[in-house]
């Protein structure tokens, strides 16, 4: 019982703070509720016992990533979005687009009642460090060691970047 | 000891890499002996490899190393030791040798003395590979090694553009006689399947399987090549002109040794050669029309140099001439003497322009007799020994050309005779001028005058007795009987060489020798007479009225001709080709091409707006698609 | 009601006052080890030894006038204090205090929940805790507050890469994410501190600079920026941050005592014969003895050490410490080995 | 059936998640600034990992959960340097809207 009210809570927050994000005009607000949806996302974590991943995801996105907006932001001084103009086509255009792919993909996710998929009595061990780690560091070694050095490529990309003496 | 034959080129190569890499600061004496030790090295090698031969040693292969293996085409490095190829050592190493001696005096004082003997070693080095390769390969590697030298020493001053100019007339001259070799070349590897003289000509008889036009055409094309190497008409104009380079080199490369390669390589083809009776008429009147030509040219001509060296064409001319009849190794006896004495003229010529200080021109010589004995004695005898007067060395080897054309050609005969005359007399002209009379030139020559030192004058000296003595390997029957020792050299190069098919008797070859003899004496008469007592003086170039004269001085235009009829077109068509087709047709045609993806490009930038929405509805839609398709 | 439940809360309640007790006599503290430091008396007016300072102190904070900038982001500048109080308080929820209380017969861990990621989580909350002041000095619209605030969110990031590298060496070792097996291990054997010195160190620094203290105070640092990220805060909103500050130093202590000086457990435990609860209780009273230390040694550094210059806290984060860590992580693999600890 | 909380199936999970990532998409197509259209990528991201997570958990694989990790790295790269680059645009053009900011090279 409690899982399920959980669930419609976190989902609501999720979808909630998703769309205040998009609309709102203020850019901190939008980071602000962006972190809501991660947070709402990584408790939606939690309720699936994947406890190293909520905590990953809490570090990853809120402490690291959003603090980077938030942080570009504030250099920035950026307190409003300015106004987008834009053309009426390109509207009309954006909202079929958006509307259809919206569509398409419930038209897909409907599919899915057709299969009859027996969920695997999973065990509460799957999100656990140890296993995660294990899959981690012998079936997906060499992807995570390529993974580390895409971060020193990132690394050394942002540092050059950011060099004041580039023009 | 054949086996020794490889040491024969190691010697001069290790000469050459030696004095580039470690020749710095070594001293110029030093470095004469290296140069000069190496060759002296080889010459005693070939002395030893030499004499198993005489001894009735047979024709042997020594093998180097592997080269090419590539499907059938098998070459490997290897030498070959046979009476023709020994005899080439012989006088190889031995004129080489001395020559280098005599480099060492005579270009002492040259910044670049060093280089220059280095690259008389690298040339005895290629020179020693043409004559001992097994096969056409082989030789064409020292074929070109000998082309390249001779480059590289015409333009060894090479400060001086004219000295450039002629250095690449003769490269490039060169290289369209290579062109025939390689094409002669091919037809022979496509009809037979090899390029090995052993495989070849295994039989001493004809060809193995070259028939018909095939035959011809293989041997007229070597012959091609021989033209350019030997400066045969149509490809003669360099040779005059590679007298831009130091003496000795002349005296090396452009008169003993490389110009005679031709006439190497038709011997050693010689049952391809015998069985074309086509291509033997064609090398018969190439030959007698060079030898005509060298010659009156040669009578005009007042460089000391420039008159040895149309000599040089014309006596090559009469080797071919002896090669198209069929008597190889009459030409061969005829290389070697004419080594003798024409490197010995042209090292008395180095002496002089040695002593009067660079000037070449004889209406500014005469009277040098009283200044430089030995050079003028040495010289002397080399003209006497050119002009065919017995019992010098040109006497007999140009008295037996003759006596072939007699027997088989009566037109040549008369032109072969017209041109020993032609040679006494301009041989003659040249030495009275030269050597007597009083002196011409300006007073501070008269006061440099001296003879040469010693470095110089031996090797003269030692030329002048070859000359002397060279004819004896090659007596006729005539004499030959007398002495025991009729036709040696013909003996020897039996196994090698097809022999000519001579029945002439005893009678008929005195009374040639008598008529040969009594043309060079009145020659000589004549010379006297126009030089020595009435001191007739060539005319200045502008003096010159009478219209055949110009024309020998002028050397029948040909250079002019080329000129015209070569380079000129050839300007124009590329002046056409750069000014029309280029920018036309080609850059048409690139325009064009350039023109589909400047296109296909301007209708596919409407989609690269920088949008980024433009984009992303782009993808957007693109998953629709993908779904809908997948569902 | 469930009685696991109960206990839960009870603990929760018990858990935060202290906090908030011990927060609210550190700063009576503080001013005390000052002043002993700087040979005065202290504050010595409200109560015997001017124990009563901080209830005084609290009262002002509370009777102030509220003043909120006219140009601020009102809600964002209201709800700042707030956040960096929450993530202040959330961390002592996997703290272990004792072993374990029995109540009618049934054994009660002393620890609020002993989730078996225990030291992500503390990562976690530590990373976001940065927000708070992020958005405090934003919302403020004063350039002292956001230079504050720039300064103390990189500072935060800069020194949580080098704490999180020196706690994956203590991870390494240990082999658990959970604060209660850690602190159990310490049970029977050597506190970590003897296998982990240097991973310690790094860690005592980076809890420095995560709490804003001297010597790494810049981002409050007053005769630059004036107050800091908190110029603009008044009354309780600034009583809110201080205070959230001195929460967050008592929880470093705690922490630094429960993963590298064995937490609860002190030599010769079981040697005394003391049994269930009364061995809880002590167990307690140790940790909390061990905290005190801590704390007193976040003051004494205070006001001992000058602060640090803004770059020179940079090249100690990213071209001391970080390097020192990832030297500490690569020793500790050896150790491992060489101790056979190894799979 | 499909449960994989009770009365939750993989279809609720479905369902969020698309629900997120067309927010995400819409973000993308109505906004300018290439901050949020950053952020909306980010989302997107998100609800793809939502699905992973929420199949990990239907068939107790770890597989899944592995490849939400490497999501989440590549998406620490990705904003490292995409926030460079903005900044350095910023830097030189003073916006952050990608109607300006339509040309490779200026």
């Amino acid at each position: 019982m409690l899982t399920e009210y959980a669930f419609w809570f976190l989902s609501f927050l999720a979808v909630f703070s998703a769309l205040t994000m998009v609309v709102t005009k203020n850019p901190v607000y939008s980071v602000l509720s962006l972190i809501l949806t991660f947070f709402a996302i990584a408790g939606h974590y939690f309720l699936m016992n994947a406890q190293f991943l909520a905590a990953v995801h809490i570090i990853v996105y809120a402490g690291a990533i959003m603090v980077l907006f938030l942080y570009v932001i504030m250099m920035l001084n950026l307190n409003k979005f300015e106004d987008e103009k834009k053309s009426l086509f390109m509207n009309s255009l954006s909202v079929i687009a958006g509307c259809i792919l919206g569509f398409v993909l419930l038209a897909v996710v409907k599919r899915t009642d057709e299969l009859t998929i027996v969920a695997k009595a999973s065990s509460a061990e799957v999100g656990l460090v140890e296993n995660l780690g294990n899959a981690l560091y012998k079936d997906y070694l060499l992807p995570f060691e390529m993974a580390s050095v895409l971060f020193l490529a990132a690394m050394v990309g942002a540092v050059y970047l950011s060099k004041k003496e580039m023009v | 000891m054949e086996k020794l034959v490889s040491l024969i080129p190691l010697f001069p190569l290790v000469g050459f890499l030696y004095i580039t890499f470690f020749g710095k600061g070594l001293s110029k004496n030093l470095i004469g002996g290296i140069g000069s030790g190496a060759i002296f090295l080889s010459f005693i090698v070939s002395i030893a490899v030499f004499t198993t031969q005489l001894h009735g040693g047979n024709p042997t292969t020594v093998k180097v190393l592997d080269w090419i293996t590539a499907g059938t085409f098998d070459i490997d490095i290897a030498f070959i030791v046979d009476p023709l190829s020994t005899i080439y050592l012989l006088f190889i190493t031995g004129v080489g040798f001395l020559i280098h001696v005599y480099s060492i005096g005579y270009m002492h004082d040259d910044e670049g003395f060093n280089r220059f003997i280095a690259y008389l070693n690298f040339f005895v080095f290629f020179m020693l590979i043409l004559v001992l390769g097994d096969s056409y390969v082989t030789m064409f590697v020292g074929w070109e090694g000998v082309g390249l030298c001779s480059f590289m020493l015409i333009g060894f001053w090479y400060k001086d553009m004219k000295n450039n100019d002629a250095a690449k007339k003769a490269f490039i001259i060169n290289r369209i006689g290579d062109l025939g070799l390689i094409i002669g070349m091919c037809i022979i590897f496509f009809q037979t399947g090899s390029l090995k003289y052993d495989e070849l000509y295994i039989s001493g008889s004809e060809a193995s399987s070259l028939q018909g036009w095939h035959l011809h055409a293989a041997a007229i094309f070597l012959f091609i090549g021989a033209m350019g190497k030997s400066a045969q008409i149509p490809l003669h104009t360099w040779l005059p002109d590679a007298m831009a380079g130091p003496t000795p080199v002349s005296a090396l490369i452009h008169a003993a040794t490389m110009v005679t390669a031709g006439i190497y390589m038709v011997a050693r083809s010689s049952d391809l050669f015998s069985a074309s009776d086509i291509a033997s008429d064609v090398v018969t009147y190439v030959g007698i029309l060079t030898a005509i030509l060298g010659a009156t040219i040669a009578l005009t001509q007042n460089d000391i140099k420039k008159v040895l060296a149309y000599s040089t064409v014309s006596q090559l001319g009469l080797m071919f001439v002896a090669l198209g009849l069929g008597a190889y190794s009459i030409a061969v006896f005829h290389v070697i003497t004419h080594a003798f004495f024409k490197a010995l003229l042209f090292l008395g010529s180095g002496s002089v322009i040695h002593g009067m200080g660079g000037e070449q021109d004889i209406r500014r010589m005469g009277g040098l007799k009283k200044y430089m004995p030995t050079t003028h004695i040495t010289f002397l005898i080399g003209t006497i020994a050119i002009a065919g007067i017995p019992p010098l060395a040109g006497f007999f080897s140009k008295d037996q050309i003759i006596a072939v054309a007699f027997e088989n050609n009566i037109l040549i005969f008369v032109l072969a005779s017209l041109v020993s005359a032609l040679t006494a007399f301009y041989m003659f002209r040249l030495y009275y001028l030269t050597f007597h009379g009083k002196f011409r030139g300006t007073h501070d020559q008269e006061h440099h005058l001296h003879e040469s030192p010693k470095v110089m004058t031996i090797p003269l000296v030692v030329l002048a007795g070859l000359s002397i003595v060279g004819g004896f390997i090659g007596f006729p029957h005539a004499v030959g009987h007398s002495v025991h020792f009729p036709h040696w050299l013909d003996h020897f190069l039996e196994k090698t060489v097809v022999m000519p098919f001579m029945e002439a008797d005893v009678a008929t070859e005195s009374i040639l020798m008598i008529v040969a003899t009594v043309i060079a004496l009145v020659s000589t008469y004549f010379a006297y007479n126009m030089y020595k007592k009435n001191e007739e003086l060539a005319l200045e170039d502008d003096e010159i009225e009478s219209s055949t004269h110009l024309t020998l001085v002028n050397k029948y235009y040909i250079d002019e001709l080329y000129d015209k009829i070569i380079r000129k077109p050839v300007d124009q068509l590329s002046a056409f080709i750069g000014k029309f087709i280029e920018p036309n047709v080609v850059d048409g045609l690139v325009k064009q091409v350039s023109a589909i993806p400047q296109g296909i490009g301007a209708a596919t930038k409407l989609v690269q707006n920088g949008k980024m929405v433009m984009y992303i509805l782009a993808m957007i839609i693109g998953l629709i698609v993908l779904l809908i398709t997948l569902i | 009601m469930d009685p696991i439940l109960l206990y839960k809360i009870i603990l929760c309640v018990i858990v935060f006052a202290v906090s908030l007790g011990i927060a609210a006599y550190m700063t009576w503290g503080e001013r005390k080890i000052a002043a002993v430091l700087q040979d005065r008396v202290g504050p010595d007016r409200a109560g015997p030894f001017g124990l009563f300072q901080p209830l005084a102190d609290g009262l002002k904070m509370f009777m102030k006038e509220e003043m909120i900038p006219g140009a601020s982001n009102k809600f964002l500048f209201i709800l700042a204090p707030g956040f960096f109080m929450l993530t202040a308080c959330m961390t002592s929820v996997v703290i272990p205090w004792g072993s374990g209380l029995e109540i009618n017969g049934t054994v009660y861990p002393m620890q609020i929940t002993d989730i078996n990621i225990g030291l992500l989580y503390l990562l976690g909350v530590v990373s976001i805790g940065v927000y708070g002041i992020m958005i405090g000095g934003w919302a403020s619209n004063n350039k002292y507050s956001l230079m504050g605030a720039l300064r103390a969110s990189s500072q935060m990031i800069s020194y949580e890469v080098a704490m999180g590298l020196a706690l994956i060496a203590l991870v390494m070792w240990t082999g658990t994410l959970s604060l209660g097996e850690i602190a159990r291990q310490q049970d029977a054997g050597w506190a970590n501190v003897v296998y982990q010195p240097l991973g310690f160190l790094i860690f005592l620094i980076c809890a420095f600079a995560e709490t804003n203290r001297a010597p790494f105070d810049l981002p409050e640092s007053e005769s630059e920026l004036v107050g800091g990220y908190h110029t603009e805060y008044s009354s309780m909103k600034l009583g809110f941050f201080l205070f959230a500050e001195y929460i967050n130093m008592f929880i470093s202590s705690a922490v630094l005592a429960t993963l590298y000086w064995g937490g609860y457990n002190f030599p010769f435990q079981h040697e005394l014969g003391l049994e269930g609860n009364t061995l809880a209780i002590i167990q307690t009273v140790v940790l909390f003895a061990k905290i005190l230390i801590f704390i007193f040694i976040f003051m004494w550094v205070r006001w001992t050490l000058p602060r640090f210059r803004y770059d020179q806290l940079m090249n100690l984060g990213w071209k001391v410490l970080l390097p020192l860590a990832i030297a500490n992580i690569f020793f500790t693999g050896i150790g491992m080995y060489l101790f056979g600890k190894l799979g | 059936m499909m449960e994989i909380l009770p009365n939750v199936t993989i279809n609720h999970y479905l369902m969020l998640s698309v629900a997120l990532f067309t927010i995400g998409a819409f973000g993308i197509l109505f906004r300018r600034n290439a901050i949020i259209m950053f952020m909306c990528v980010e989302l997107m991201l998100n609800a793809v990992n939502l699905t992973l997570v929420a199949f990990s958990k239907l068939w107790g694989g770890t597989d899944a959960q592995v490849f939400v990790f490497f999501i989440m790295v590549v998406a620490a790269a990705e904003v490292a340097v995409g926030l460079a680059i903005l900044m350095m645009l910023y830097r030189n053009m003073h916006t952050t809207s990608t109607d300006v900011l339509d040309k490779l090279k200026w």
